[in-house]
């Protein structure tokens, strides 16, 4: 080290480089990609504070965080992967599959809903698996292998609960042993003053946390990020990549399973058709917080935000009371204007930063 | 996974190569990128390959680190045979590599590519984290070193010039060679200063016992470290020499495929040989 | 270059349009009604229209919403009793989904009726009353009617898979019918696939006496496909609209099943505004039907011009 | 040029090179991108040929081919579009909205039909440069762009036909001037001996004739694979990529025009809820048939084979009368295969050519 | 477009320069890459760029090829002062540039990569085609004479080597460059005999009365075919010299920053100078 030191530049050891401006921590915190979308989030709440009325009571604020939660449960794993430079289209109707095996198998086989709710988890986690295993093998893109796993698991819904079931819900589980613990865990809700939080919320911050750590503190979280970035490169200096991906699916479908089992918990009775077109609104949320659709770049606080952004946004348009009709209309204005803002702010951030 | 475990053999025998290629093919679909090339990688010596462009240098080089497998022939790691299905086998076999095109994640920060495969960590259980301050401190230490004096090891690597993504990816093998290191052009991109500094690095790592794989086309770079060369043509082996037995010159004359160097700087201080308006050839031969 | 035939100007030159006016002096109550309905749906659009007409009448400002999937229906219902509604409108189609955010409602004193789907489980949940029937009532009509015109092998066209009040359609239709029913899905927002579809299955199996569709669109798409296919299928459709009135007349369409949607808004509005103003309850809270009701060749000449105005 | 010519290799001028591997002609054809797929739909074809007796009727190929027709149609600059690196979200209502502009246009006015598919065709152009421009401009991913759109589309397809025609469909504009002309140009259909043929197979046919030679003989097309194969590169050698990215987007919004018209045209009354969800069906089309998700690679004979194995396999599948609640399950299991088969065949060729 | 149109000027002066930058500064968000810096470019001379990795020599030349909008200073084609909002405008002012990361699209064939943006057509109206067979045959003719000898011009660029890579890439500026080359690092990828060609070329784009700017770490190669020589140092000049104002050691001096290759080869040749071990810092110095 000492033999090579006076090599260097002389300008290097002092700290301030003379190629840099100067650059205030307000406009360094401007510049994560996060907090790009949290100013698209904050104009949507002053906007709808302003339009709507009931939009500012704590009911319903209660109300959008559950909303928003819903979402970003599955934005948070959803955003993971698309970091990671992958897909999952089948994530939507993956959360109806999971709560679909959990009621069906404790009612056939007359199991402690525990039971259930742990098959479920394992049949899950085993389509997540399916999903990165055929990925990595055939080396098809992940649209083709997830759409045909969302293809399949849309009839498997549908055919099996027809088939057990007789109808196209599931029975009811609710007089069933461990179906009020099971409640307590995946869907109960705590009143403080007027408001109702679900306790989705928790698992949404929580799972936002673990994600978060993972992506910039752990091993794994740099290998999502280089599988995104740059897989072939990521490959050539030892990043398991395709267990990596695997793993990542495996995530979308452990929390698919969170997500399936609350809409079993809260509400008793499964609908098999349900959860289709859901996976849009996950990479929605993902791509508002700033994820790349390329892969490679991103965060989970981001999808949160955009999990929020959404759900205040279709919400705030039912409490301003707009014309239903145009419901869509005023959404996808929303959205747009939302992430334009957030994309101007971060231009702005990093050109004069 | 440093000492072999092949069957009648205890440990690499004096004078066993660290590396052995023996008569090795390899093909991209139809085409025949390699053909019965051979090479030996010893303890403390610097192999140089060298040869045209397209000759099938860094095929040879894909398939020590482990990015390729060979098609035909044998390779020998410590004189047991091997067939590496990917390049984590090779680095954990202690083969570290610098690829042509680098292998960054142009997104990525500095210090995160650094260290991308083999991060350290430390904590313990669902608490195992990155060490992220060393992490860093190592990093800018290690580019500082090589003459590369980083404003900020937290930029995106895409956004560092030609030179500087070169010098990180060298910094990194060197960093993380035990045995073996495999550079693919690494001072291509580097100006006077760090390709000296690269130099002595791999002439610092020849002496702490490594072997050393040198892809260049500087026969000055090659011929002021190489103790081997090893010449290809068009996929096959044309010439494997000691230093011992062969000269600078006869060495450029070699890489140039028989025109040399001086005649051409002759030829270039006078008025041009080349007849040929600059912007393309005339309508004629054109379709 | 202008049409001479047909066009806006025709519809102007035959509409008389009678403004009016609120025709009462309570309070400007907000009523909600959250439904479980896909965008763009031709019978929620006939609920609205007469829910509509009747907030106009009564002074109520009426706010319509919703969704197709449970979970976001009761999100919607939340909402409503978030925006402290004065009376709300829901569809029990996925009574399990809703019955908590509906106690929730019933807790907070806003008076609820039912409409639609889930006679069985209203007076349960804690609503004033229910108005319409189940779309298994509606699905053993048809069956029944299938039997009297001596079918033996009917096709059910289900065009949005996994939905509740399409199979209950089918169901119900199966349940009665004594021939042989088979299903076929298709998919609703994509007209060409509803034609190839039929068409396909129309193809495959000759013996196919007569299509049922569960929407008034599907009909015509129907009829196309029976043409097409040079099947000698009866086409008959649950719901009507303006095209099935004129196929009924004009033969194309054996019977189509009405519900009346346009007085299940209606009356919904209507009884939640006697309720609120005169603590009226209809019947004792038994329920209202407001159908089935089969409509043939016969009616059609009637149904025709409401259709048309998107009131039938 | 001959003062150089000695500095040449001497081995350069000889056909043969010795650096190849001889390669039959047949194995050339099989590397092509298109007739990897060719494979797939073979297999299928023969697959339900044995699976479905009525499959193999000449009527049942007519409506097969209509099927297939109907996406084919969109798939073809849908595939163009991803080649260039960019998606549409929009495209499936935006067909909606052009079968509803031009018939409102025509009801509202009283205007001869003809009027009301001018109409049609430029506020449709319209729309798609308005994706286009908004994606060069802001910068933004496409996903959000189009799919501002396709939201903002949705709900202006509903509100406005609400607003004008006052219920969810348009009037019937069946009894105007110039609709049996347009019939005749958009939805007419030929009876050759027991086969329907629409007159939509021969749009289908033409546009894929025409995409393919703007892909492989204009400069457009170069500039098309350029700029989704690497845009910053084709950005510095000076192709015009944003005006490229403007165009293709502006095709999109002609298919759409077109199969708009066809819309209307068959069915006379337009609902304004349909399309959605159409969008993945195009994208699905284009990727069976061989086009990278990320853009540089694909063509248009490939989106056709794509369109032609999605027709054969949601028919087919009627055909053989399985039972309707496995529909999906089928549809994903078939495409999911055929997608498998043609990356294997592609992989084999590769490799052994 | 190849005369410029200001006020009170008809035609170039002779000894106009043809590309002239006057106090350029160029900066990335935060980091300034380039401040101050000034260049002329005349017709039938070479205008050498030297300077470390991270001078911003490659920032320089994205200015003149349009690629960036540059912050401050002029920038003068013809005497005329321009600001390109494109390459394509600086590409229709006859400014063609060799990118050092070559802006080739991996997955195109070669010869389409080779005609990118400037397309030959034949043909009218709705019948305007490529002239394929023309492009073909030009493309294997231009890195023929390159001695690039492709086995296909239709495989994907992608799959060509670094080397073949680079000189499609230098083959295409040649081609197309009407009155001003830009080459950055055209040699580094290249052989002894391929960077000879491009030398060569060089220089009989130079003799054909182009302006040439030329960027290279190779100060051989600078002084072999430069007439002037600018140097940049840490985004700022550092010098600028006419070639006969200075020595070859003189400029290798100054590009090495001091320190001299001899004395290198010296040290390299001696037992090592470098005491540390090749994997890396000893374990206090980390962190
Ligand atoms: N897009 C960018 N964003 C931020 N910084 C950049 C960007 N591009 C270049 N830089 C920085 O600007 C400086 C100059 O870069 P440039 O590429 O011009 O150097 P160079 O002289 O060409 O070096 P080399 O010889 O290594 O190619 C470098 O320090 C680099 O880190
Ligand atoms: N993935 C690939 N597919 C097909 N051909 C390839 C592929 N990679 C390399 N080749 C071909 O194999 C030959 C050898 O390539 P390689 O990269 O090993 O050359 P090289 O000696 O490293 O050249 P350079 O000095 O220019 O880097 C080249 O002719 C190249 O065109
Ligand atoms: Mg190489
Ligand atoms: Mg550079």
């Amino acid at each position: 080290m000492t033999g090579l030191a006076p090599l260097l530049d002389p300008g290097a050891a002092a700290g301030a480089d003379e190629r840099l401006s100067p650059r205030s921590a307000a406009r360094r915190l401007l510049g994560r990609p996060e907090l790009g979308a949290v100013v698209g989030a904050v104009a949507v709440f002053v906007f709808f504070a302003v339009a709507a009325d009931p939009f500012l009571h704590w009911s319903s604020f209660g109300t959008v965080l559950y909303a928003s939660s819903t979402i970003g449960i599955m934005a948070v794993p959803v955003a993971l992967l698309m970091i990671g430079g992958e897909f999952d289209l089948s994530a939507g109707v993956m959360v109806t599959s999971s709560a679909l095996i959990s009621s069906m198998f404790s009612y056939q086989m007359t199991a402690d809903t525990w039971v259930g709710v742990g098959v479920s988890l394992l049949v899950t986690l085993a389509f997540g698996a399916f999903n990165g295993i055929m990925l990595v093998r055939t080396k098809l893109p992940s649209f083709i292998i997830t759409l045909g796993t969302f293809l399949m698991l849309t009839g498997l819904n549908l055919g099996l609960t027809k088939l057990i079931s007789g109808t196209v819900a599931t029975k009811s589980i609710g007089d069933m042993e461990g179906f009020p613990a099971a409640r307590d865990v995946f869907a109960s809700h705590w009143t403080i003053g007027s408001v109702d939080l679900q306790v989705t919320i928790a698992w949404w911050l929580g799972l936002v946390a673990v994600a978060t750590w993972v992506l910039l503190r752990t091993r794994a979280g740099n290998w999502i990020f280089a599988a995104g970035g740059n897989a072939e490169a990521a490959r050539a200096v030892g990043v398991p990549v395709a267990r990596t991906k695997v793993g990542l699916y495996m995530a979308v479908a452990f929390c698919a399973w969170i997500s399936g089992q609350h809409l079993l918990f809260s509400f008793d009775v499964v609908q098999s058709g349900e959860g289709v077109g859901n996976e849009f609104l996950y990479i929605i949320a993902a791509v508002i917080g700033g994820c790349l659709m390329t892969g490679g770049y991103g965060s989970a606080i981001g999808s949160a935000v955009g999990a929020f952004i959404f759900g205040m946004t279709s919400k705030g348009i039912v409490y301003a009371q707009w014309n239903p009709d145009w419901f869509k209309f005023f959404l996808g204005a929303m959205l747009l204007l939302a992430t334009l803002l957030n994309a101007w702010v971060r231009r702005r951030a990093e050109a004069t930063a | 996974m440093t000492t072999p475990h092949t069957l009648g053999k205890d440990a690499p025998q004096p004078g066993t190569p660290l590396v052995a290629l023996t008569g090795v093919a390899k093909s991209y679909g139809n085409v025949r990128a390699l053909r019965g090339v051979s090479l030996e990688v010893h303890a403390g010596q610097i192999t140089c390959v060298l040869g045209d462009n397209g000759a099938g240098k860094s095929t040879l080089i894909k398939i020590i680190a482990g990015l390729h497998p060979h098609d035909a022939g044998t390779y020998a790691v410590d004189g047991e045979e091997v067939r590496h299905s990917s390049p984590r086998q090779a680095l954990d076999r202690g083969i570290a590599t610098v690829y042509q095109d680098l292998a960054v994640v142009p997104l990525m920060p500095v210090w995160r590519n650094f260290f991308l495969g083999s991060e350290p960590t430390k904590g313990r259980g669902p608490l195992r984290r990155l060490d992220v301050a060393a992490m860093r401190a190592t990093t800018r230490e290690a580019l500082a070193r090589m003459g590369i004096d980083l404003r900020d090891v937290d930029q995106p690597i895409g956004t560092l010039s030609g030179g500087e993504r070169q010098c990180v990816a060298i910094a990194r093998a060197v960093h993380f060679g035990a045995k073996v290191l495999v550079l693919d052009e690494p001072t291509a991109a580097l100006g006077v200063k760090q390709s000296g500094m690269v130099l002595k690095y791999v002439a610092a790592a020849r002496d702490a016992g490594l072997g050393v794989v040198l892809i260049t086309h500087n026969p000055h770079h090659a011929y002021l470290v190489g103790d081997r060369f090893v010449l290809l043509k068009r996929g096959t082996m044309s010439g494997s020499h000691l230093k011992e037995a062969i000269t600078l010159d006869a060495l450029t004359r070699e890489m140039a495929g028989g025109s040399e160097l001086d005649e051409l700087t002759h030829e270039l201080s006078r008025t041009p040989a080349v007849t040929e308006p600059a912007d393309g050839a005339d309508p004629e031969t054109r379709a | 270059g202008c049409s001479s035939t047909g066009g806006k100007r025709a519809e102007d030159r035959a509409k008389r349009l009678a403004a009016n006016g609120s025709a009462v002096n309570t309070p400007h109550w907000t009523f909600a009604m959250v439904t479980h309905s896909g965008a763009g749906d031709t019978f929620w659009d006939i609920v609205q229209s007469g829910a509509k007409q009747a907030a106009a009448k009564d002074n109520i400002k009426f706010v319509y919403s919703s969704s197709d999937q449970g979970d976001q229906q009761a999100q919607l219902v939340q909402a409503a009793i978030d925006s402290h509604v004065d009376g709300l409108v829901v569809t029990l189609a996925k009574p399990d989904a809703l019955k908590a955010v509906v106690a929730k409602a019933v807790s907070a004193g806003i008076p609820v009726i039912t409409i639609n789907s889930g006679a069985a489980q209203s007076r349960q949940f804690g609503a004033l009353t229910h108005i319409g029937q189940d779309e298994t009532i509606a699905g053993n009509a048809v069956g029944e009617e299938l039997n009297t015109r001596g079918k033996k092998h009917a096709l059910c066209v289900l065009h949005e898979q996994g939905n509740v009040g399409l199979e209950q359609r089918c169901a119900g239709a199966k349940e009665k019918f004594t021939g042989q029913m088979d299903n076929l899905y298709v998919n609703g927002t994509n007209m060409p696939d509803v034609l190839s579809a039929i068409q396909a299955k129309l193809q495959s199996d000759p013996g196919i006496d007569s299509v049922v569709t569960l929407g008034a669109p599907f009909a015509d798409t129907a009829a196309k496909a029976k043409q097409q296919a040079g099947s000698k299928a009866e086409i008959d459709t649950f719901d009507l609209n303006a095209q099935v009135a004129a196929s009924l007349k004009n033969g194309t369409i054996g019977f189509a099943v009405d519900q009346q949607p346009y007085l299940q808004g209606y009356e919904a509005i209507d009884l939640l505004w006697l309720y609120r103003y005169n603590n009226d309850t209809l019947g004792g809270g038994q329920p209202v039907l407001t159908g089935p009701q089969i409509v043939t060749k016969d009616d059609a000449d009637a149904l025709l011009s409401y259709a048309k105005r998107g009131t039938r």
